[in-house]
């Protein structure tokens, strides 16, 4: 359940995506609305809102699959305010008034290539969401996290099936870094969650266009929606798609509980729940994206195969989504070890 | 009193009863595909419960409840499945008979009927279903007939739990002649107890009998006991549907919990979780339990409509846990493997056996999974009816 | 498809099914149809056709859950009959007249707590299939097969939740026992052969009541046969029971041609194409009976969930078929090693 | 001859023809979302088929076929597929007018359109689908009238493949004005290079193009120029639908055979076939595919109804397929991993990723999945239409 600031915040965001379009998208939806900066502490330009609020904008950008590097940079926001709760100077300091005002875009880069030496990084990372556009890369070595300057990256953009969200490789040759406090694992747990949530969103919309397709298409000399059989694929999917979001947010509720601004009682629970429900809800949400995407072109029949139609942007993103940090297998193992069922 | 106190009280009014010479043997007993067990036992123990005040906990204090908001209603029962308390036999009359009366009853009815439900010492069998008319009861062609300052009821009634033990049974009734499919419907109140209400049992999957057949001949009750309006039961039954389980779905989620460990002991036990296959499902069934129980949460527990599942809250729980629980008496049986496919003497079944039996029966009994699609497709999705 | 002659055979087999009952049916299902030495040879008292025709009996028996062991002592038959191809004596001697004439009902014993010492039989078997009522029993011990009279085992009838096919704990001390020929595997191919015709046969059986139910209930004021979802659902079961039947046929076909009976040039190849062709099929039809079983109970609503109505002893026999012989996942890397997948 | 004699020949002429300078190029192209593919050396292919007799093995000898029995065509067919021989661009002609106009044809429309079709010299497209008429063909809209001696058609058509490289549609289209649904309607055979026809190529999934639309504007063709009697065009289109592609499944079994070692492949070039879980979906999926090969071969190689899939036999092995290679296009992507999902330069695509996208499309085409479940039930297993 959104809060009332939480409702205003999703209003606001899902009518920017309904008129959106064109270059200065980026411009708004860092200025205007500021959604880079919600989990930025005040001091550094943000609203200071938190997780819960850049979930609330990830769903909504995720419905439309906006072609921007949201989820990463607003991500960093959280995890580099993490750090930043009061100036403290480093990392934080440095990157979060960009990150904030929106003249600095992120991407994390997770994997076990990338290697620290006196300060310096080195390795090659694939499949960087959000890579090319780059300004900034948080990136793990080890169990650690640090921070880069794309400028001091070498940065090769990559063609995507689905090309409203770019990839990259990225590779450092003794690249100078910053450390950040949020444990690797963490910041890897929560690129999970707000991709759970971003997959919840699309698989909704995913299924509003469906509906909506059945409710109008006439065959047979009656809409399509009164068909029993597609009614009953519908209803099946509702379900999923609504389990989604709810398992969703049960992550971000474990995400924002175990953040620094919570209370210390509850953040080492909420921590080993992020854990579990990280992994958990990245793999159930991207299922039930691949699942309603999948359904969502079947059930428009030949249109919803043609490129002019949204549909295959949908399927293209949730096997993309799928398959990155960590795929439905790898998860299911990790779940599997983290909650003690082995 | 906080919610933790509430809590503490609950499970320690449980323990100590449980631990009792009287109700010790009733641990785990009357659960999934277990109806017929201990019924003797289990109405003492329904009169227990009603004389400490754990029956009606969310009715209003001046119908004779205790004006418990949600939460802690949700603690009761969560607390109960926990201690492995028994299934119980007063749920018709506190969970759909009463509600029904609080919303549409007269002031006579409710000071009537409300104090037995509360007491356990009255218990209610439902009658809804017919041969005739499972899917689709708005084609029931039970009848009733006012006469002489009474209600003659004539029909038959089917999948009728605990109707050997009731003493009042909610008949949803065609009495008015003329009105067409669910027209014309009423919801009568029906003693259970004379000679024109015969009741045989239903030998079903298990070999044990949960449900019966309930058949009307000139079976009597007073012209005042119909819930609502007469000829608007359909509105009534069906308003109460979605009631009938709600609040306690989350206390089940708890059972289904100790459930799904049990197989994961069995797993650990046997060694068949080193299996890849078993390991995966395991970790499936789990992941499935957290994401019921999520959604359980948040589309029961809020009162806004859920954006997804809108009017169709309940009934996309009910798809959910009913999938679910089926799922897991198949991955309990794989887990043990051959053996799970023997009977004990006199075809008695073990826990595993009896879910992985009577889950069956959860995807068609209450609403079949197909009329809850139906459902969520309309009411939920807006879809056009055919 | 069926020859003529197996066309001919099926009729009988149905027709007697249809009417089968009560005690007798044993003395007529060997007697008069002779069901029991159709893979016997002449000599022996059978009718020497072979394991297609034993095929066509076990899926007419298998449609209706006969109540009778006539899978595993066909089956005998054909396995000692291998051996027997002429008067030979040995194990085929002895026991393949009892067979044909159905004086002699057999089970087999597979696993590997079976081991043979200087020509006796010591070790304990459980979930022997057919075994309560056996008075031979064909037992692995190691990679060989061996005959063994039941009046020198301890025979203990275990309950069945399935209680149209028994099962049996059976214990060796030192029983003495003939060297059959068939060797092991080979032998329990072709129990996997049979369980799969037999699940095809009653998944057939399954789809045809639910169809009929569909055809005359009436819900809504119309047959329940006319709501597209069910007929959809039902559409998929066909497709599944069509290729179940395909499938099993297909390792029929992999048995016969791996038979004694058959050119030699072809046996080693079809033993291979058994080897594969009998765990797979199994696999398959078990699966596809289950799924079958549960439609049928879902889609008769409470009816087909009493004890009166004959669906719970389909689901209770596929689930049995299911886990004995190589669980699903058994077969499947079963499968993918002697197909070389891995 | 014997047929692995003729089975020799059939490889050798593929063998030699692939290994020459002309055609070398053309190995293993025009296949699944590759239609757009090197379509003028198809043409010269097609045309090289024709002229070395390869068109129309089964047609009968008098009318310009070989007359060769159905074994033999399918072993055509798996040598066809085993050569990794292009895709056809003749195959619409060859497999759907002309078994039309053996069966429904005069004897002067032979005369005239099979030999075009047997040398690979002429074209066809097949004018069925409409906006909107999708799954419901009955529901046309292009309109055909007889007027001075031609057909004189309006309409739009769409999902037409092939359309700009052939030279005649085989159109289904509307006569008779005051028929409703699919009485009226006409099998029209339509030269595509006339100005009245407008070819718009459709960007699919894949980035390319596999299909047209097709706008008729007072497009003309000769009043002999109709398939079976004007009226009853519903009864050939239909009874042609199943004979489609029924021969050439079996052969396209050995196509999917060489994706399935592909997709083996990989998962050991990258290990991930040490995964448990893709180890068990290629074991599925090695499984999947001889079941398809036994069934098709059942069902379709045998003369008599099915007994389970009954006169639905080819509606069953298209549910099956299809699926099962859509589902192999998902396996095959999971098991390469993230790298399957970046494209190269101009969205250029590989084989996997090209078995990934347009196998969505073959559970649509051609009778969706709906509408061949709906044939399953109703004629398969003699369920009653709502």
């Amino acid at each position: 359940m959104d809060t009332p600031e939480q409702a205003a915040l999703r209003e606001a965001v899902r009518d920017f995506c309904r008129k959106q379009s064109g270059p200065g998208a980026w411009d708004r939806l860092t200025g205007e609305l500021g959604l880079t900066g919600l989990a930025v502490p005040e001091c550094y330009g943000g609203s200071g809102a938190g997780l819960a609020e850049v979930a609330v904008a990830v769903e909504e950008t995720g419905r439309v699959l906006l072609p921007a590097p949201y989820l990463s940079t607003a991500l960093a926001g959280a995890v580099l305010g993490e750090d930043g709760g009061e100036p403290a100077g480093g990392a934080a300091a440095g990157f979060l008034p960009g990150i904030a005002s929106g003249a600095l875009r992120a991407a994390f880069v997770f994997g076990d290539s990338v290697q620290v030496t006196d300060g310096r990084l080195a390795g090659v990372a694939r499949h960087v969401l959000d890579g090319a556009e780059a300004g900034l890369f948080v990136v793990r070595a080890g169990e650690a996290l640090f921070a880069v300057r794309a400028a001091d990256a070498v940065v090769t953009p990559a063609g995507t099936l689905d090309e409203t969200r770019s990839q990259a490789t990225v590779e450092f040759h003794g690249a100078p870094c910053a450390r950040v406090g949020c444990p690797a694992g963490r910041a890897e747990d929560l690129l999970r969650v707000l991709l759970a949530v971003e997959s919840a969103g699309a698989a909704a919309h995913c299924l509003d266009v469906t509906v909506g397709y059945l409710k109008t298409r006439v065959q047979f000399g009656r809409p399509i929606g009164t068909f029993q059989a597609l009614r009953h694929r519908c209803a099946d999917l509702a379900v999923e798609v609504t389990s989604a979001r709810s398992t969703a947010y049960a992550a971000v509720r474990a995400a924002v509980s175990s953040s620094t601004g919570s209370p210390a009682s509850a953040v080492s629970a909420a921590a080993a729940e992020l854990a579990v429900l990280g992994p958990l809800a990245k793999r159930h949400c991207a299922d039930v994206f691949w699942h309603a995407a999948a359904e969502m072109i079947q059930l428009h029949g030949g249109i919803g195969f043609t490129w002019e139609h949204e549909a295959h942007r949908y399927l293209k993103r949730a096997k993309t989504s799928q398959l990155l940090h960590g795929t439905p297998a790898e998860l299911r193992r990790l779940v599997s070890q983290r909650a003690g069922l082995s | 009193m906080t919610d933790e106190e509430f809590r503490a009280e609950v499970r320690g009014w449980l323990a100590a009863r449980l631990a009792s010479a009287e109700f010790a043997c009733l641990a785990g007993k009357g659960g999934t595909g277990r109806a017929h067990e201990f019924v003797a036992e289990r109405m003492a123990w329904e009169r227990r419960l009603g004389a400490d005040g754990w029956i009606g906990l969310g009715w209003p204090e001046d119908d004779g409840g205790r004006g418990l908001p949600w939460r802690r209603q949700v603690i009761f029962y969560e607390e109960y499945a926990r201690a492995d308390a028994p299934g119980r036999v007063g749920h018709i009359g506190e969970q759909l008979v009463a509600p029904t009366l609080l919303t549409f009853g007269t002031p006579e009815q409710k000071a009537r009927f409300l104090p037995g439900i509360a007491a356990g010492t009255e218990l209610w069998c439902q009658g809804y279903s017919e041969p005739g008319a499972g899917s689709d009861l708005a084609g029931l062609r039970t009848r009733a007939a006012l006469r002489d300052g009474e209600w003659h009821v004539d029909g038959q009634k089917i999948w009728t739990s605990l109707a050997h033990v009731a003493d009042w049974c909610f008949l949803l009734a065609r009495t008015s002649a003329d009105a067409e499919r669910h027209r014309g419907l009423s919801c009568l109140l029906v003693p259970v107890r004379q000679p024109g209400v015969e009741i045989r049992p239903i030998r079903q999957i298990t070999g044990t009998a949960e449900f019966n057949e309930v058949f009307f001949d000139d079976a009597r009750t007073d012209a005042g006991n119909v819930a609502g309006e007469p000829g608007d039961g359909w509105r009534v039954a069906l308003g109460m549907l979605g009631v009938e389980r709600g609040v306690s779905n989350l206390g089940q989620l708890i059972g289904f919990q100790r459930e799904f460990e049990s197989v994961l002991a069995a797993a650990r036990g046997n060694g068949s979780i080193a299996d890849p296959d078993i390991a995966g499902r395991i970790a499936d069934a789990w992941t499935g339990l957290q994401v019921l129980r999520f959604t359980t949460e948040e589309v029961l527990g809020t009162a806004a409509p859920d954006p997804v599942a809108g009017g169709a809250a309940a009934n996309v729980v009910k798809l959910m846990w009913t999938s679910w629980h089926q799922r897991l008496g198949e991955l309990a049986v794989d887990v043990i493997g051959p053996d799970a496919m023997l009977a004990g003497p006199e075809y008695d079944l073990s826990d595993t056996q009896r879910l992985f039996l009577f889950s069956r029966a959860e995807t068609i009994f209450g609403g079949s999974n197909e009329i809850q699609r139906n459902i969520v497709a309309e009411r939920g999705l807006g879809l056009p009816r055919g």
